[in-house]
């Protein structure tokens, strides 16, 4: 029997799951697919490896010191974080840039992150660029992290510096100090509460909810690509059930009861 | 064949499993789902608690090759800091009552909460620092953040709303209404976006899960 | 080489100095407390009511998230929020979901706010269910069954030998809960699972950066909440309480200033080099 | 009632520690440097002692009092994560990792239909209907414009041109009101608690450590 009160929550799961499979099926017929539209930010990272090697410094990438939560509510955002991490590695390594990974707390992630840095490098057909010490380990704690990254900005230097994923109050301080040493900074969270401070201290945004999009975009996969296609669906949806509440509300329906469901 | 199997198959298939079944229980509650998804609550902690020691292994090897790009007095110092810090917790640790030793709760509280503390002041002259450098009304987009901005602000500091009470119920006015207004509709479409990454993740087609090696 | 211009300097103009003004201007008013008056908002004056109208001998749970090294923020607002319970007829359970949320619980409660003091005594008018990690899933348990997460008291007291646990077992025994927290992003934890599967009353504690965030479940699922130490200084003017939220934010009166200077510096700086750019061609 | 030598101490130790995060404003120097390294042991150390205290009270304990033996199956996962560190066997650290962000997948989805979506619906519809107040029927109308709007400018597929282009305009607007709100928040935030620091400064350090008033 289903749980009381998930009627609406099974519906709209059912709802983007046939979106998710419509259009990854066409992706896999190699039928044509809606275009994303630009997300400079995605461009910028490229551009912004360029920068660094002719200014020779590295480039800095930093998911958040909470940034490798596998199995909480924010997987979402870890992913499409690292999918992001996967793209800056082979634009460092189709150019020739040095790259220092600040990896998160969470040392459950670090096998992960490794993986998939290791991997970038190898599919670039550069191995050899992979150095473990470039992954550099803080401990739990936004403290540490935040301290630890600014120092390293000033010890190494930055050319070019992507803060991507889960990030609390401990993005302010690596965005401000890269800003300081003259770093490009390219940038965004999905948790509302802090993209501000990407929103005034980024070169480059990705603001809120474009983090996925531009996550599966530099997957250049595509049944990524068209899987975003059908979070649109989604969101015609929610507001379509929003315009036909406020009407049938005007017209005396009382919604609340009806939502509860 | 079996290497893609057990290498890459296996592990997605895992993913689908599981991910299926904590879906299952949510909608169609069973006493022995409910254990399951309890079970596996209990697990995911005891899986992250127990790679803890790779967080020390990255942070010794980090550690020991700056040592070996510095080999000044300097560099010596600053590689045997963090092990000094570490090796001086477990000895307060080490006294009855482990984390909750009086000794413990005395390093806890003087250099961690202290740092704590300050740490998270510093954002403030970064915000200071961006405000003079970045924050510039050049379009109505960035009128629209400095002004949803500065009125929350005048509301939150007592001088303001003090020589001009109107800036009270207007800061009221900017957190319950347009900041809700934007950020319900972040937040829908930054959701909408996860369950996309969620199903993605459990068809195997989410590339982070699949091409790692 | 052209000369420097008024706007060139202001764009060059050190802000080291604006990080030091900011300081003296933090230390003013804490040597010389300056006694601005405080005024009292919404969602503060719906979180006094709805304590204020509970019938006496309700059940009160606080969720006690707290973090040691953001106390500066939620002091006043617990200090301020336990004073108004205490005086009070109500039953009150304290529980930490973090380990932190323990150690505040140990340094204050007894020491700054004495329960005793109110006439109230342990085990009969309140009960400390110690900390446990509990996170989502285990607030989701509690609320189901209190005993499967804390079968003792922080002493280790089997939960049915305390006189006030007695009938207490579940959400359906709590009046009213009072979620503080310090990630914004937990007040979904409480909505997900408190409000949403049980209709409880809900009031929250939280950082003033939370406000925003908290603000569209208020009023509908959260009945009234305090964000920051302002916050904190509101309840204790409105429940006539003194504590240490006045004095703090007092103290931020002046530095917000620092903000205010680089604003203006920054942008004469922008639009002056731009106007006069403009004006020159 | 005078201080305890391992109060003033405590408060010097407090103290030091504070200028040292404080003193990387004027530049990276190794007052800050030497803090940072030492926060990065006490932090590693810190999560290495919970971490072990959680698996001794979540497995251990558990294996040898209830004789929970599956629970000995996430341990063996947890260490297969240390493969990570060989090339070739670094493939194993695929299952752990399953678990995890197949337990995750499924909280996240599950977790966010109602509260995030169908529950931010309800109330935007609700709210335009709070009250027969003209001002709360203003405020409702304009949540609602604010919501919509701001849901379109996070259209990926269609190019934000026409209605949608003005309707992602106006939507821009409200998502930076709601950024600054935020921003406004969190500085007010910040200025807490360098206040409670300098609080903290002038009446334990200066007041009670240095001139022993208090």
């Amino acid at each position: 029997m289903i749980r009381s009160g998930t009627y609406w929550d099974l519906g709209l799961l059912v709802l983007m799951s046939i979106a998710v499979y419509y259009y990854m099926r066409k992706a896999g017929r190699g039928e044509k697919l809606p275009s994303i539209r630009d997300i400079p930010a995605v461009d910028a990272i490229y551009e912004g490896v360029g920068r660094s090697i002719e200014l020779d410094k590295p480039v800095h990438f930093a998911m958040g010191a909470s940034g490798g939560q596998l199995y909480s509510s924010l997987v979402s955002m870890t992913l499409a974080a690292l999918m992001l991490l996967r793209h800056t590695v082979r634009c460092c390594a189709k150019l020739g840039a040095r790259l220092i990974v600040h990896v998160p707390g969470q040392t459950e992630s670090i096998p992960l992150v490794e993986g998939i840095v290791r991997d970038a490098y190898l599919e670039e057909g550069k191995p050899e660029l992979f150095r473990r010490e470039d992954l550099r380990y803080y401990g739990y704690s936004s403290t540490s992290f935040t301290q630890a990254i600014s120092d390293s900005y000033a010890r190494d230097g930055v050319g070019l510096n992507v803060c991507v994923g889960i990030w609390y109050t401990d993005c302010v301080m690596p965005l401000g100090a890269a800003a300081h040493y003259g770093a490009m900074n390219v940038g965004g969270t999905a948790r509302w509460i802090m993209a501000y401070a990407f929103a005034m201290m980024t070169d480059y945004l990705l603001l809120a909810s474009e983090l996925y999009a531009a996550g599966a975009k530099v997957s250049g996969n595509p049944y990524m690509v068209a899987s975003v296609a059908s979070e649109d669906i989604g969101k015609y949806f929610v507001i379509l059930i929003i315009i036909i509440g406020v009407i049938l509300m005007a017209l005396g329906v009382n919604m609340a009861s009806i939502f509860a469901y | 064949m079996a290497e893609v199997f057990i290498k890459r198959d296996l592990p997605l298939a895992l993913i689908f499993i599981i991910g299926i079944l904590v879906i299952i229980e949510f909608f169609f509650p069973h006493p022995a789902l409910s254990a399951i998804k309890a079970e596996l609550g209990t697990w995911t902690v005891i899986i992250a608690n127990v790679s803890i020691f790779l967080g020390l292994f990255y942070m010794s090897y980090a550690q020991y090759r700056m040592l070996q790009r510095q080999k000044t007095l300097s560099g010596y110092i600053y590689f045997i800091t963090p092990f000094v810090a570490l090796c001086l917790f477990f000895i307060g640790a080490a006294f009855p009552g482990y984390t909750s030793s009086p000794q413990y709760q005395w390093l806890y509280q003087n250099i961690y909460r202290a740092q704590v503390a300050m740490y998270v002041s510093l954002p403030l002259f970064y915000c200071y620092y961006a405000a003079y450098r970045a924050f510039r009304i050049r379009s109505i987009e960035a009128l629209a953040l400095m002004l949803g901005g500065l009125l929350y602000t005048f509301r939150q500091i007592p001088l303001f709303t003090y020589l001009c009470p109107p800036l009270h119920p207007i800061g009221e006015w900017v957190l319950l209404v347009p900041n809700v207004a934007g950020g319900r509709g972040a937040v829908i479409c930054v959701a909408l976006a996860s369950i996309v990454v969620g199903l993605r993740t459990l068809v195997g087609k989410e590339v982070t899960t699949i091409e790692v090696r | 080489m052209s000369e420097k211009t008024i706007w060139d300097k202001i764009a060059e103009f050190d802000i080291r100095w604006i990080y030091l003004l900011t300081i003296i201007l933090i230390v003013i008013p804490v040597v010389h407390p300056l006694g601005i008056p405080i005024r009292v908002s919404k969602p503060v004056k719906d979180f006094y009511k709805t304590i204020d109208e509970l019938p006496p001998g309700s059940v009160v749970a606080v969720s006690f998230r707290g973090s040691l090294g953001l106390l500066d923020e939620q002091e006043a607002q617990f200090l301020a929020l336990w004073k108004i319970l205490f005086q009070r007829d109500l039953k009150v359970i304290f529980y930490s979901p973090t380990a932190d949320g323990e150690i505040i619980l140990d340094m204050h409660l007894g020491k700054k706010v004495r329960p005793e003091d109110y006439g109230k005594k342990y085990g009969i008018d309140y009960v400390r269910l110690g900390y446990a990690p509990i996170g989502e899933p285990g607030e989701a348990a509690f609320a189901l069954d209190i005993r499967s997460i804390f079968p003792t008291d922080y002493k280790g007291t089997p939960l049915d030998e305390i006189p006030m646990m007695k009938n207490i077992n579940s959400w359906k025994d709590i009046d009213l809960l009072i979620f503080q927290y310090t990630a914004c992003t937990d007040v979904e934890i409480v909505i997900r699972q408190w409000v949403v599967p049980y209709n409880m009353t809900v009031l929250t504690m939280t950082l003033g950066c939370c406000g925003p965030m908290t603000a569209p479940y208020y009023p509908k699922m959260i009945k009234g909440f305090l964000s920051g130490s302002i916050a904190g200084a509101e309840l204790e003017i409105i429940g006539g309480v003194p504590g240490p939220g006045a004095a703090m934010t007092d103290a931020k009166n002046l530095g917000i200033f620092g903000l205010i200077v680089s604003l203006i510096l920054g942008n004469l700086a922008y639009w002056g080099r731009r106007l006069s750019k403009e004006g020159g061609e | 009632m005078s201080a305890s030598f391992w109060e003033i101490l405590g408060i010097w130790v407090a103290a030091f520690f504070t200028f040292s995060v404080l003193s990387f404003l004027w530049k990276d120097n190794p007052y800050f440097k030497f803090g940072q390294q030492f926060i990065v042991g006490v932090v590693v150390a810190h999560n290495i002692l919970f971490a072990m205290k959680s698996v001794y009270d979540n497995a251990v304990i558990p294996i040898m009092t209830q004789g929970r033996w599956t629970l000995i199956i996430p341990i063996i996962l947890g260490v297969l994560m240390y493969t990570r560190l060989h090339r070739d066997y670094a493939w194993a650290s695929k299952y752990p990792t399953a678990v995890l962000v197949g337990t995750g997948t499924g909280v996240m989805v599950t977790g966010i239909l109602r509260g995030q979506i169908i529950d931010q619906a309800k109330m935007t519809v609700l709210d335009v209907f709070k009250s027969s107040n003209p001002v709360d029927i203003f405020n409702g109308i304009i949540i609602l414009i604010g919501v919509l709007t701001s849901i379109s400018f996070f259209i990926f597929t269609k190019e934000h041109k026409g209605p949608l282009g003005i309707s992602a305009k106006i939507g821009r607007i409200f998502l930076m009101i709601s950024l600054g709100a935020n921003w406004s928040g969190e500085t007010v935030w910040y200025l807490t608690q360098m206040t409670g620091r300098v609080m903290f400064l002038w009446h334990d350090w200066i007041k009670r450590a240095i001139l022993g008033i208090g």
